[in-house]
């Protein structure tokens, strides 16, 4: 038997000593980064705009949608226009 | 070669298992069929005790060709996944993008709780080195207290590859067991007065920060015990993916498709090192014996710090929620629950429990840490690996810087 | 180096494929686009044929280095998973998550039909021996009427691996073409009244019994045949995640993203196998002429045991189920009932059909594990594997003994 | 052994990293972290950045065995996917399987923009030249210029593996910055009366000739350049799963789970090749900067040949499709959607910047076949991949024809 | 030509026989299978129970959705009760 | 210095040549391939048929479910008819 019970105890306290080593300086390093960055309530949702400044990604699905309506209606892009996009 | 009827019937008859089916063979194909059992129909961890139980069964076919030892064959080819230490982090990823630090960042000091639980692996140790085991092996065995399966499989097949399918069998067997084993031991730990006790509510916890955190821990855990790498590593990176926001995509298959084809062959493969010469041995008795120890060694550690806790705050601490502390999530926490909502119905231990629970991730991840610390050794990794890679480069300048030190203190 | 406009421009003229390109690799081209064209247009089991018709374009680029005999490509790297018969298996799991043993077990006699139809098989291999073919190629080719592409591709990586290409093709074009094969073959052998049989519902069947089926069956034949071993265990791994009703995530992991991957990657490393040298043979003539021999003599045994089950069983049995014993599920339980339903519109075939037609699959694996313990050689095997795993420990005891026995026997 | 308690925490505390920890590792980790932070909050293509920062933290972490060169570890196992270019060509896939090629179809002269926006890839290819790169380097470094990752990192883990990381930081990083590259650019280079003309609506397009295109290309692009056959074909493979209507199921798993699974791989593989010493070099600040030179020039290229177009079709051409060219799918279109419609709102010029858009992607996978034909050796890979397949064939015949080929010329 | 269409016969009746007697034995197994197993229909859903013991995983999830909504709220958990989960 | 910028001119040039040979080629190929299999609009969806001659899947479907329904309900196949089958 090469090892022997009195090294397993020793390699247990230092084992334990070490975990507890690093998950203390974890739980400061998370006090640190919560007092550092405190929580807000996130904003409630903005009311849809009904302005020209849609937000960008509409403004693509805009374009997307005339394009392929005008392909399917035989209408040129700028003979129509498509003034808003409900999701459902 | 001749094909008459008389000497293909004959060579048919020699080739069937039967005729080397040894009683060995057999006894793993009933060990088999009772993994698939509790599997089923008593739930003990079914995605990963089927496959493996099935591993199992394929791999004690005589002549089939399925053991993990059987060069050439199917599930010596998923072995390798374990072998190469591949797996196992693939799957610890799936687990971080499963796992919510919520409740662990609203309430840190609860990590102390999972560093408790750890005292189940060291009780386990000393009791290993006590029935003969060495210290690689009884290192391996400790971290079944661990409740973390792919932590004890990676763990294993670095420092014990010869004790894998027992270590893997009781980790997973004990952690089904939870709901069994913990209850009594808490009872009996805690006053009736403490198992009362209401938490306050867990403050809610900026985004920012849980993004950050999986960083911080990679950085601080990594940095002080760089063997766990692979393992926390990943683990932390699929917690990225859940909390960052911006990858969707990966966040999804990390913790579905990927974790689910991974859990497949490495189970499978687990299963495969299940042969009569490795599993059919005194030791297996004792690796179970010492998971039960590890288990309720485990729970005492958690619960004990937990009432030391209490003390501490001043009675704001729950001492229930400190087995949770063990890990395997979320059975543990529901046990907390439970034996809390048994006193007074009206006390909603779960979400508390939660930090400690994931806490336990952490703290066997890092017990692991310690362990390849003093005992890790990658000669058999590099030279497996030899065969994949032929242009071995400088073999690890960190243990060998290691090894010198050592030298050194030596003289 | 100089780089100068006309030597630049003569290398770039010199890397063309046209420069090599020989009429071989063109016709290849066409055989590739072919296979696309019955893919999509004819709907040629396309899951497989499109990918198969595709690898078959890339790896007849000259120069490509996507042929499955180019070290180093991209597709041979996919090759050695059909090589090592590690996809095979896989796609069998998921085969096995996705069948319902239900109608097998409500009626298991018809298993016999499953075997009948097998009759096809050795038609075809002693056609086979008969144009020239020796014994492993014979059964190679024998098993395309088994009428399941993964135990034939696993087959013939086995027994005759230079045949692997047409006996892919042959065997997923003909199963394609069952609608067509089958009908007048039914209606030859079977009389107006036998096709107007209404058989009897089929009784309800334990889903306890549903969950042990597939460790029985497994345990049952591999231990008779443990050749088959990869194919079968895993057929059956794939059913019990369906039955056990614990493991859903591994389920439909298995029957959708796992199998589809590995039939993208197996179906590309069969058709980078149809290169102009292996394919451009008298001998892929031969084989697909076989092949509808094949077809043909397993619907026939299929249907004229049907005709012994319905005399021995009074009537009770439509000889038209027997057919689908070829397996090739669903297709041929389909033209079961289409024959059937063309007699007498309120004849309901489908079901009862369903059995021999998974029965098939049992009996074509079972056939190929006949095949592997006569002509079984596991050299081939070990010798590429010795590049993944360079410790070679005992090359499969197994076999030793059979070598042994085999020797004893000589004497 | 000796395991007194002073001893162990002596090794342990020599085992951390902190022991070995130099300026460099903190700086990449530095560098890892400002990858993340740009991949989250600037929203940098987070799928790539994410994992790639995350690797360079595991990798810089000493003793981690996380490197790409750490032989033995798991990153090591990822890399050989790239080492092997297996990943960027499933990815490749994906991407096919995620492409629409309608608009291209409808207007094929858009391809010519695809053609001009290359420029950018030469003029980058002669400023590296100019800084001291040779041919192969200063090629690998160009393609950034082609603005779609896995092609980066397919030239440069061939012609350039020591190169790898920055290149492939670059690649992506600029691409994320298209949206402030390329608007100053195109407005410097068109008049306001070019950016306000309106173009015709596309023509629909036969789903035949959308079946057909990816065979065609095939044939037609890698005959000429057969050393971009796997980055090409894999692309074509993809998008015949998406167009054939008969191959869903493969369809959905090559563009979500199966893409998703080798972009975690492949992120993290190259970003564990980002280590102090391959990265923190004057050659990647010269990357960085010849990267940002080739994102400019491709724009710029783009948009000239785009008023050529206006001109000769007069003016039926809206020159801003022009900068699409340079792919960045679907970021670039969508820049000449928004550069367009801020002259007049009514001009929707999506769907037509989405034809270029997508030549890009072929225009540079047809440099990048140039680059092979003139520089590619197939040495490393054959090297590498001996060690997965012992049998080394006849290595690639038409690489040996070539070589001959040049030895006649130097004669 | 290595092997003879004698072997060849002789090989495939073998075959054969070894095909039936495995699904043989099969049969024989599926048949013991299903006498000793025989089919059950499957009880009617239970009614859904109002009194205390609900069944355990909604005990959790009363506990996990009590928690969130005391946060949301802001009262302590015991200052409400979560009556039933209707799920739809 | 192993390139010299000329050297490394001459390649673009090259370069740039066979990439517009290449695309050139390949919409030569598109336009060819647009010509010969025109657009055709697709034909509106057929009216479903309430005939005999329904599709050969909804031939399976019928026969699965009724051959379910009969076990369910305990009569044989053929004593009762299932005549349509309408997804929603
Ligand atoms: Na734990
Ligand atoms: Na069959
Ligand atoms: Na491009």
């Amino acid at each position: 038997m090469e090892a022997s019970v009195s090294a397993a105890v020793n390699v247990s306290m230092l084992a334990m000593s070490v975990i507890f080593t690093v998950l203390i300086i974890l739980i400061f390093t998370i006090k640190a980064l919560v007092k550092l960055i405190p929580y807000e309530a996130p904003p409630a949702p903005p009311a849809r705009k009904v302005s020209a400044s849609s937000p960008p990604e509409q403004d693509d699905q805009v374009a997307a949608i005339t394009a392929s309506l005008a392909a399917h209606i035989g209408k040129r892009p700028d003979e129509f226009r498509i003034v808003n996009i409900q999701s459902r | 070669m001749e094909f008459s009827f008389s000497s293909s019937t004959q060579k048919i008859v020699n080739s069937t298992a039967f005729t080397t089916l040894e009683s060995g063979d057999a006894l793993m194909i009933g060990i088999a069929c009772l993994l698939v059992y509790l599997a089923i129909w008593k739930k003990f961890e079914p995605l990963l005790l089927l496959p493996m139980g099935f591993g199992c069964l394929l791999a004690n076919v005589p002549m089939s060709m399925m053991a993990s030892t059987d060069t050439g064959g199917l599930l010596n080819f998923f072995y390798q996944g374990i072998k190469h230490e591949v797996l196992p982090p693939i799957i610890f990823m799936g687990v971080g993008a499963l796992t919510d630090f919520g409740p662990l960042l609203a309430n840190p000091t609860v990590l102390l709780l999972g560093a408790a639980a750890q005292i189940g692996v060291y009780m386990t140790l000393i009791g290993a080195v006590f029935l003969g085991f060495n210290m690689q092996e009884a290192s391996a065995i400790g971290i079944i207290g661990g409740a973390d399966g792919p932590t004890s499989i990676f763990l294993a097949s670095k420092l014990a590859p010869h004790l894998l399918a027992p270590i893997a069998v009781a980790a997973y067997s004990y952690m089904s067991l939870v709901p069994l084993i913990q209850p009594p031991i808490m009872r009996l730990l805690t006053t009736k007065e403490e198992r009362k006790i209401k938490m306050e509510q867990l403050k809610p916890i900026s985004q920012t920060v849980k993004i950050i955190f999986p960083v911080a821990v990679t950085i601080v855990c990594c940095l002080m015990l760089p063997g766990v790498t692979p393992l926390l590593g990943m683990f932390m990176l699929g917690n990225m993916f859940r909390e960052s926001g911006v990858t969707a995509r990966l966040h999804e298959t990390a913790e579905t498709h990927l974790i689910n084809i991974v859990t497949i062959f490495l189970a499978l493969a687990v299963g495969s090192s299940m042969t009569a010469e490795s599993f059919l041995r005194l030791e297996t008795l004792k690796i179970i014996a010492l998971g039960l120890l590890a288990f309720a060694f485990a729970t005492a550690g958690g619960v004990i710090f937990g009432r030391i806790m209490c003390k501490v705050s001043g009675g704001k601490v729950n001492p229930l929620i400190g087995s949770a502390g063990v890990s395997a999530v979320p059975m543990a926490a529901r046990v907390s629950q439970k034996v809390g909502s048994e006193e007074d119905s009206s006390n909603f231990l779960l979400m508390h429990a939660m930090g400690p629970n994931v806490a336990g991730v952490i703290g066997s991840a890092v017990a692991a840490g310690v362990f390849l610390s003093l005992f890790g050794d990658v000669g058999s990794s590099i030279d497996t690996h030899a065969a994949l890679a032929p242009v071995i480069g400088n073999p690890e300048a960190g243990i060998q810087a290691l090894a010198t030190v050592v030298e050194v203190i030596k003289q």
